[in-house]
Order: structure tokens, then C-alpha cells, then sequence
């Protein structure tokens, strides 16, 4: 059999394959470069990025738990300015698409930094990132009321020329119409699921391990719920969907992509693999070649339920 | 590099303490004192994350079947949870999954000075294969060697071997000197000196002190906890030492350390 | 040291330690008496029960997922007949404080099926599902809705004298004002948290794997949530909390009382060990034994956060 | 009951199925055929569930240190997926939890039947343990094995062994004659027979429909997917023949079977 077409376009993006990175596991692309080839995935995205530099939050940050991680860096980045002198002239040199994610400790925020974005070459699109539960002036009110999402929405669709993807958070009694209200608010696409907040006790010292005490639950613990809410959105909303959330490989990358979703991507696997992301294509490449289907984009959505 | 490696051996030295040898690709063997790996005890997502060891030891060995030399990383590890207690069962043969060498490695310093090396607990993991380079480089190295009690002094032997003078401090007397490492320590600094210290943080807090006081360079090696390795997630950061809510300076300990020079850093 | 003091009081039930068996996975107590000492454990909860014998969903009803479990059991029980006929006879025989768990088809259900259990010898209280995730008509709506939780406690509360718990969903926004909204419409504890709503997918057959397509995830999995929930809770509420979430041991168990529970429950764990309720309390009296603690109840709220 | 078990061997006996042999408490000798065991690959959470798998054989062994006779319980087992792999990588002297005897075993039926077993595929495993009990009770028993290919035939020359007439049929005709073992199995049904069958569903409900049309009285053994075998979860259960919505009437296959009459069952 020749071998299957992996292409897929979200929102005008033009992909070789599903794989997207997930914003925050993976840098700014170039810490991974040892480990696999940055061509032969489909589309990065950078760490969550402010208009300021951010400091995040005090450690530790990160902890593991049974089955995934809690992670509270607080969205500690280099902010625009160093962003588009440091860190993208070595993205502009990949031939891959890179997403920038990007969120405001305001709603103005929002709008200022989608606009020194947009124009900007090298950037194929934007990842509203409305859903951290880090930081407590900042996405937890936008992600989890619809009104409030629509506003930043709306804000950043004024903003920006570029593609937008709204990255949704699945800490919400009904992810749905959270999905419709971006929807309806100029959304070209939505990435789901951001992390679900969740905390880890170190019961000798009787305290709370991460300094924030709270985090962001990550990795294939949170995978069924990840699936659920996909799936949910797609049955409902037109928009092309990135599915996230507990990926370690091709089949379930595929699992996403049956659930509705167009692209995936690899968050935490990254960690425990820094190959993950290109493995996972492959894997997927594979699955498609030994069950004679021709193209990946057949899958979307392919689901019988 | 990321590599598939075979134990070659996974040896108790006293109680919790392990010593494991492992396979290693060619390249390894320029690996830097200080610099660390992080190994995937299983493939099954219990535990999670890869854990980050202090190279202990890098060499070559000669197999039964050919006459080219292979090349193996050692690591000296202390079963504190689940992953190292999963690590200690592996036995010769085992596979396993490592990220090696990360991060930055000792700067030796200048021909001539006193090299001080403090361990403390297994602290003193990373310091074997830096005092083998400095002994190889022809230093002077004094080793101070800190624990609970004696089953946390490890591999002194194996430092005398090297030439080097060994102090051993424990906090019952067990072994060595009664108290703290650093209360002897103190007594040895002085100028012409250049300190490499690991162990616990209100150790290396000490000692960092102490050599500001005596106006002696000192490295430190950290730990943190730590998910990715290679500066991605942001997850095992420190503060540099301007830094501030508003001036933010975090430092990686995966990338930008473990060793770092220790007026980089705040001491809280 | 002599002995430390495991006992807790939760709304009034009084126990010998803070382990209870969470509901649905641990039948009617009878199927375990081979595995562990009922009479060691706190309290039993049984299985959800509501007016008429339910059949529930259609199979495969479970699913293995990374470090937890899915179930859509659809609540199959056998009617609040059967149970005084056939089930509380037998748990009448154990000194153990006996919980039922119930739940209703419509609001008014609710209300039947706890006046039929008020008065009832052998029923040391009750626990309100109103958080069940797989019954179309049932639960969700009560369970994610402040508004609509308040109606049914308001009428349980009408209809029995028992202690009260009401169980707590995890699937939504905020469970705080949830809690808060039982909280004044009388519950005298709450339970949390219930499982969070997931999916799993055969990939070859591309199907869903679970025949009701989504299912409750339960297990190590969502320890995360429960504790974070639980804090949240405990916080805001001055109710006694019970911990529900991924117990698989003592010291989960403590974490949870650190947290801010008075007692919890262990759920998924007794499947993977039939003995884990009597072993969980047994582990926790020796981390209390160990670290000198005279009394398990000064463990509450502990943590410094 | 729970008890902790060591493995004693565990073989491979054709690609992809094993059979293992592990110790058990004297009790465990009057385990019914039919019966199952659960066991816990790991005492990691992955894979977390416990995982069934019927008996096999039980019997007893001598040890070497001692002259009392040992128990030992045996599976076959077919490596399908994440619990099943990490089952066939044990060794001898591995540790394993086990609940056993689970559910309700076959019912050996009336003397002087002629007793026919069916089995697809790793169905035949606890199929072993029943013709040794039915040939010990001095009955005739004959055996009709089916599989997709001769791999997938096991242990037959054991079978043999004990004096069963064995039928094989594969779906490729690599063993025996080629097509579905109910086509063979039909040709020999008759009066004055029983027959246990394990298998997957589509043969369990082809050879209960075959038994009703002879008038053959029928046990058959399910498989489900479970969480805890012991009738409380209710994950594992199946339709009863006059099961439907308004009149719910579902059986525990971990309980109320594994082992069912077939007209117990609704078969869709
Ligand atoms: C750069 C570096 C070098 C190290 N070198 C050595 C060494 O040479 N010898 C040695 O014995 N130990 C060393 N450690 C500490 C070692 O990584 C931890 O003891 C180990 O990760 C504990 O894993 P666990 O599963 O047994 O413990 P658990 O407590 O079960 O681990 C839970 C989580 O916390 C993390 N964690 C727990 N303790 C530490 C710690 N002290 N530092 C970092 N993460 C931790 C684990 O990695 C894991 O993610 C080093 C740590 C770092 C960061
Ligand atoms: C009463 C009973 C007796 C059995 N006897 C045998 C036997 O003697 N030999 C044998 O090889 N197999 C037997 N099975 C099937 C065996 O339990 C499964 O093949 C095994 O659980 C697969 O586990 P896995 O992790 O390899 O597969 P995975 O597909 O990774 O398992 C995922 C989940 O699905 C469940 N599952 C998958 N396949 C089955 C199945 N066919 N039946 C029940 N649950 C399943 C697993 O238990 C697990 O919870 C029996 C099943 C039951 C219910
Ligand atoms: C360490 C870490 C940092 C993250 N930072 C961000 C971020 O800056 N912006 C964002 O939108 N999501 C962030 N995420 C969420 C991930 O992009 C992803 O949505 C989540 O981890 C779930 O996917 P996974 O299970 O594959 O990891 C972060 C996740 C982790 C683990
Ligand atoms: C198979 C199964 C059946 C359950 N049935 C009920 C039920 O009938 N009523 C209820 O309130 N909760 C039910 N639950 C939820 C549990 O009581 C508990 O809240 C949940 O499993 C989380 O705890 P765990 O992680 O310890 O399992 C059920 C859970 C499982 C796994
Ligand atoms: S461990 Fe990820 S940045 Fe250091
Ligand atoms: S497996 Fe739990 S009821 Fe059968």
C-alpha cells in the first residue's frame, strides 16, 4: 500500500500530520531539538506567553500523581518582547507551523498581546489560553463563565488576522456551551482539555507539596475525561477541534481523532518520552498502513455512538 | 540523548543505598562531573516521570564477547519512595529508559587551587566522578563527607583510593566526627581554596555562607523536583539571586544548574 | 504508647474509625464478609437505592482506564423492598453503622424513598446521591445545578429524621456553592467527591467501549480532584466533610482528613482488594501509632495551607 | 479467599499462550471446575483491575523441603492485551494476590451421560479441569476444540491423556478439519449427552441453540469484564432469558456464573 495521507487542517493550518505539541510541555521548540526532529511533526506550540515577562509561581511546582502530574508554574514566560527576539527567530527557521499560546492577566491583555502578534511572520496562529487554573487574576474567570469567554474571544477576534484556536478549560459543569460561546464569539477552533485542577498533600509535613497549593492535573489520568469532553463538543459545535489530554500514543491519539478531533496534542508524554510527539505520528502512520485506511482525516469524527 | 541501556549491576551498599551500573552509548563518556540523567524505571505509567540521578560514576569495561570497550554510567542512589524502590529490584539485564547527560557540570577551576568537595547524605553521589577528574587533573582534593549516621557514608574507600583526604562528620558519631559536616568543614577553609558541595539545601546554605565568609568560589548541585529535564516545563526552578516578585529570575535547576556558582543563587 | 483514638462522629454516626465503603462497591456488605471483619470498619454505605428494582444499563458497563476505572452500572439495584426484605436483615446482624445510599428517578422520589427508610431500625443514615452521572433522567440535573440540589435536600430533609449526607458531584464549576446550596437546605454532611464523567473508545471497532457510551472514572486517578475539592470545601462549609476519591491506603486516607474530612470513603479500592476498607484502617492507626498522635479526629483540617 | 501466591512456572506453550502454575492454600484443592480465580499482575495501579481467568488444573505437588503434599492452581492463558503481557513476563518465585475459587462451577450432571466438552480458543482452559473430574467420576467424555488456527489449539494430547475423545476444527484447517467447531460438534449431538461449553459468545450461542434443537442439556461458561468477582460492583453482568427493561432480571457472571445453563440466558 502507498503510504496513508497524514495531513490535516485546522483552521487554515496546514499540518503534515495531527501532532501538535501542547503549550507549556514543550518549550519553545528548540529544547526538544536533541531528541526528535521538529520537521516531522504537525504544528508547536509555544509556551503560554504574556505581554510582560511573568515570574510564575514560588516552588515546587510540579508533583506527580498516580497516573499524572499536578503542575503550578504559574505561567512564568519570557513575555512578548523577548518571545519574538530570542525565541522566534529559531522557530522561523523550522518548517513547521507554530501556534503561539498566549493569555492576559486582564481582558485587555488579551487584546494587546493578539495584536503585537498579529502581522508577526513566523507565527501560523494563536492558542487563547482562557482556561489556566494557575493564576488567580487570570484565566479561571474567563474559562469557566461563558459570558466572560466570549468577551476575550471577541476581544482577541478583533485583534488578530491569524487563526485562533480557544484552548477550553474542563473545570465546568457544562463544557458545551463554554464551547458554543467561543463558538459564537469568533473562534476559528477549540483545543480542549486544558488541566483539571487538583492538589497532592504531603501528609508528614501536613502541608500542601505545591507552593500554590493547587495545580493542574495532566497525563493519562485525565484521559477518559478528556475524551468525554471532545467528544461532547464536537457532537455539537462546527468548529475543528484539538483534543489534549493524557496522549501517550498512536491509538490514543486515534481514540481522539474517533471522538471528533482534527489534531491532538502531546502534552505531558513529552516528559516522559522528549521523542513523544514524532513517535506518536509514526505510531499513528502505522495504525493507518496496517488497517488500510488512506487517510487520517477519515477518522475524524468516525465514531459509532 | 535519549538511549536504551541494560543494568549491569544494582548492588546494596548499606541499608537503602544502591549502586547501579548501567550500559551507555560512546558518547557518554564525555560526560561533565555534576551533570545528572533521568531514568524511566518502567514503561508503565506507574511511576510517571523519569527521576534525575548525579552521575556517580562514567567509564569504560570490557565484555566477555568482544575487545572493543563499552562505555557505562554508574549512579549511587538512596530508596527514599516508589521509583527508587522499583529501581532497586532491577537486576542485570533489565532494560531501561535514560535521558543522559543533562544539565551543566562542575567548572574544575584553576590548576593549583585546594579542591574541597561536601557531601552530604547521598550528596556525595556526584562528587566521585568529579574528584576523579580533579585527582586526574592533578589537584589536591579534600573531601568532607556529612550523614545521619553511618550508613549514610558511602564509598569513602573508593575516594582514599583516588588519593583523596577524607573528613567524615555524623550527626550521632556513628562514623566520623560527631555533628554537623559543616562544623568541620570550617575549620579546613581558607584561602587558595575552591569548594563543590551537594546534599540538602539548608547544608548547601551553610556552606555557601561559609565560603562567602572566607572568600573561597563555591559551586553547589541541586535538586528539585523536576519533570521534563531539559528545560521545557519550567517545573524545577529556582530563585537567582536578584530575584524578586518584581524582577522575576528564575533559574533552571535541569538546564541552567544542577551546579551553580553559589553567590547565583537566593539563600532564603 | 497505648492505643490511639480512631473514633469520629459524622452528623451524628458514630464510628469506630473514619473508614466508610463507598457506595456501589461494596454490594450489601454481605459479599465481603469473606474478605474483612465488617465490624472493623467505620461505616457501610450500600449500593444506590431507589423506590422500584432498576435494571440499570446494558454491558459492557466497566472499563479499565491509566490508573482508574470507568463504570456505567446505571444504578441497577433492587427497589427499597427488597432491600428491607432481603439486605438489612443481614447488616442489622453487624455492628457496624449501616448508610443507604439513595437516589430518585424525579424529585419526588427522593422524598419516597427517604420516608420509607425513616424509622427504620438498622439504618444509621443516609446518603443522597444526587451526583450520579449516568442516569439520563436521574442525578445530573439535581447534582450540577445549585438550584435543583436545594430542592431535593429541602425534600429529603422533609422526610426523614435521619442523618443526612448529601454526595457531591465532582463535574462541576464550582463545588463550593454547591456545597454551600446543600448546606442550607439541611444536609448534616457531605460526601465528596462521585466520579467524574469519562469515556473510553475501542479504537478497531471504533466504538465507545462502555454500551451507555460514557461512564463515571473513579480510582488513584482522580485523587487529585477529590482533595483539592475537598479542601475547597472544608474551607467554606462548617459541615462534616467525607472524602471520597482514590483511597488506596492510609496515608491517602490521612491526606484526605488533612484536608478537611472527618471521615472518608473507600470505593474502587476494594475491588483490587477485597480487604482494603479494614486494611486502610488499619494503616492509618499505625502512621498514627508511629508518629505519636494520640487521636485521629486532631488530624482534621490539619493541614497548613 | 485472598492469599498471596508464588508463581511456579510459567511456559509458553504456543505463540502467545502460557500456562502458569502458581502455589495455593491446601482449600483450594476442592475448587470446582468451572470456577475462576483473580489475580493482581501488579501491586502497581497499572494495570489497576485485577484480571480472571478460569482454572485451569488444581492439584498438588511435593516440595523438595518437605514431605506434605503442596496445592498448586493453574491457568492457560492467551496474552490479548497490557495484563496479560506483564502476566507471561513472570518468573518462578514471583509474587502474585489471588482471590480463589470465584463464581459457581459446572455441574458434573447425571451418571452415564455421555459428557461433551466445547471450547474455542482459550475457552478450552477450564475445560481441563472439568474432564478430569468428570473422568475420575468414570464417565465418557469427548472433547470438540475450535480455533482459528492450530495455534490456537492447546493441550490436547493432555486431554488424551485422561481418555477423552478429541474433535478438533480450525478456521484455516491447519489442525483438524477446517471450519467452525459447531459443524463438527453437530454432526455428534444425540440423546442421553451434556455439554459444557467455553468460548467466545457467537460459538456459546450457536452450540446452546444446537443443544435446545437436540434437546441436550447445556452449561456454558461466560466471559465479562469485571472489577471486583465477588457480586458487588455490578459490572459483569449479563441478561437472564426473560430479561428486558420493564422486568430487569441480570445475572452476575461473577457470582450467579461463570458457568450458566444456557436456557438461563437470553441470547440475542
Ligand atoms: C539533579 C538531581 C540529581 C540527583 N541525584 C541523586 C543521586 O545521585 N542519588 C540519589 O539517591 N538521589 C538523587 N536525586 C534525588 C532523586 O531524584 C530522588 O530521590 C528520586 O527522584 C526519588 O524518587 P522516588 O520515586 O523514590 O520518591 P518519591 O518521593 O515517590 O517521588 C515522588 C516525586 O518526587 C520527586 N522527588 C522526590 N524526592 C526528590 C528529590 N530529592 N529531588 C528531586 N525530586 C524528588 C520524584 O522524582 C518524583 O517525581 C537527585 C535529584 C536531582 C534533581
Ligand atoms: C470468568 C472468566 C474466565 C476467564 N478465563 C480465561 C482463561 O482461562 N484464559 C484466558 O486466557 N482468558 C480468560 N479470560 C479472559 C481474560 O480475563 C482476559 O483475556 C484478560 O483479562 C485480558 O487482560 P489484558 O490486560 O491482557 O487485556 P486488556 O484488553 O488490556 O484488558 C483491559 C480490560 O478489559 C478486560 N478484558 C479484556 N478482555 C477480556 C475478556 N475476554 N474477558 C473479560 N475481561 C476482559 C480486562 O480484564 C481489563 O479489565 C476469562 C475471563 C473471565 C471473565
Ligand atoms: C508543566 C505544564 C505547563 C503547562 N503550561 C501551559 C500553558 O502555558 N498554557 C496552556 O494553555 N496550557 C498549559 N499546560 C496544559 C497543557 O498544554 C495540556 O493542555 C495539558 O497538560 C493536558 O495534556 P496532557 O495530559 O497531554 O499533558 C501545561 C501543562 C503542563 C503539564
Ligand atoms: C462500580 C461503581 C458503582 C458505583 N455506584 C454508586 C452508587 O450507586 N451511588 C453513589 O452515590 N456512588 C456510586 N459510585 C461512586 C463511588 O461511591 C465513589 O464516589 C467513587 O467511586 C469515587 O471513589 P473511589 O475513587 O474510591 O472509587 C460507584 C462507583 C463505582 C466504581
Ligand atoms: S525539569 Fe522541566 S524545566 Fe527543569
Ligand atoms: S465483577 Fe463485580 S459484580 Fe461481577
Amino acid at each position: 500500500m502507498h503510504k496513508p495521507d497524514m495531513s490535516v487542517e485546522v483552521a487554515g493550518i496546514k499540518m503534515r500530520n495531527p501532532v501538535m505539541t501542547a503549550s507549556g510541555t514543550f518549550g519553545y521548540g528548540a529544547e526538544f531539538a536533541d531528541y526528535l526532529d521538529l520537521e516531522s511533526i504537525g504544528a508547536m506550540i509555544t509556551k503560554g506567553l504574556s505581554l510582560k515577562p511573568k515570574a510564575g509561581n514560588p516552588t515546587p511546582r510540579i508533583v506527580e500523581t498516580p497516573g499524572g502530574m499536578l503542575n503550578a508554574i504559574g505561567l512564568q514566560n519570557v513575555g512578548i518582547d523577548a518571545f519574538i527576539a530570542e525565541k522566534l527567530p529559531y522557530l522561523k527557521n523550522v518548517q513547521t507551523p507554530v501556534v503561539v499560546n498566549l493569555y492576559g492577566n486582564t481582558l485587555e491583555e488579551y487584546g494587546e498581546v493578539a495584536s503585537r502578534l498579529d502581522g508577526l511572520p513566523g507565527v501560523a496562529g494563536i492558542e487563547v489560553n482562557i482556561s489556566c487554573p494557575n493564576v488567580k487574576q487570570g484565566g479561571i474567570v474567563f474559562g469557566t463563565d461563558p459570558k466572560a469567554a466570549q468577551e476575550v474571544v471577541r476581544l482577541v477576534r478583533k485583534s488578530t488576522t491569524k487563526p485562533m484556536i480557544v484552548k477550553l478549560s474542563p473545570n465546568v459543569t457544562d463544557v458545551v456551551s463554554m464551547a458554543i460561546a467561543c463558538a459564537e464569539a469568533g473562534a476559528d477552533a477549540l483545543s480542549l482539555i486544558n488541566t483539571l485542577t487538583g492538589m497532592a498533600i504531603d501528609l508528614d509535613r501536613r502541608r500542601p507539596i505545591l507552593a500554590n497549593v493547587t495545580g493542574g492535573l495532566s497525563g493519562p489520568a485525565i484521559k477518559p475525561v478528556a475524551l468525554r469532553m471532545v467528544w461532547q463538543v464536537a457532537k455539537n459545535v462546527k468548529l475543528p477541534i484539538i483534543g489534549i489530554g493524557g496522549i501517550m500514543n498512536g491509538r490514543d491519539a486515534l481514540e481522539f481523532m474517533l471522538a471528533g478531533a482534527t489534531a491532538i496534542q502531546v502534552g505531558t508524554a513529552s516528559f516522559l518520552d522528549p521523542g513523544a510527539a514524532q513517535r506518536i505520528a509514526r505510531e499513528m502512520e502505522q495504525y493507518l498502513t496496517e488497517n488500510g485506511i488512506e487517510s487520517v482525516s477519515s477518522l475524524i469524527g468516525a465514531l459509532n455512538a | 540523548m535519549q538511549f536504551k541501556s541494560m543494568v549491569i549491576s544494582n548492588v546494596e551498599l548499606s541499608p537503602c543505598y544502591f549502586r547501579m551500573r548501567m550500559t551507555a552509548p560512546q558518547d557518554l563518556g564525555t560526560s561533565l562531573p555534576g551533570q545528572f540523567l533521568m531514568l524511566k524505571v518502567t514503561e508503565s505509567i506507574d511511576p510517571l516521570l523519569r527521576r534525575p540521578f548525579g552521575l556517580f560514576d562514567v567509564g569504560t569495561f570490557q565484555a566477555e564477547y568482544d575487545e572493543t570497550p563499552h562505555t557505562y554510567v554508574e549512579i549511587l542512589y538512596k530508596v527514599v519512595g516508589k521509583g527508587t524502590r522499583m529501581l532497586s529490584a532491577l537486576h542485570h539485564g533489565d532494560g531501561i529508559d535514560l535521558l543522559a547527560p543533562l544539565g551543566k557540570g562542575f567548572r574544575l577551576g584553576e590548576k593549583g587551587e585546594e579542591k574541597i568537595l561536601v557531601g552530604g547524605g547521598v550528596g556525595l553521589a556526584p562528587l566521585y566522578y568529579l574528584a576523579k577528574a580533579l585527582v586526574a587533573q592533578g589537584e589536591k582534593v579534600r573531601l568532607f563527607a556529612g550523614g545521619r549516621n553511618r550508613d549514610d557514608i558511602l564509598c569513602i574507600t573508593e575516594f582514599e583510593r583516588l588519593g583523596v583526604e577524607t573528613y567524615v562528620a555524623t550527626d550521632d558519631g556513628t562514623l566520623g566526627e560527631q555533628g554537623f559536616v559543616t562544623e568541620v568543614l570550617e575549620k579546613h577553609l581558607g584561602a587558595g581554596q575552591r569548594i563543590f558541595a551537594c546534599g540538602p539545601m539548608p547544608m548547601l546554605g551553610a556552606v555557601s555562607r561559609m565560603a562567602e565568609a572566607h572568600g573561597v568560589p563555591c559551586q553547589v548541585s541541586l535538586e528539585a523536583y523536576m519533570a521534563c529535564g531539559v528545560g521545557a516545563c519550567l517545573g524545577c526552578v529556582m530563585p537567582g539571586a536578584n530575584h524578586s516578585d518584581q524582577t522575576p529570575d528564575y533559574r533552571c535547576v535541569c538546564k541552567d544548574g544542577p551546579v551553580f556558582d553559589s553567590f547565583e543563587l537566593k539563600w532564603s
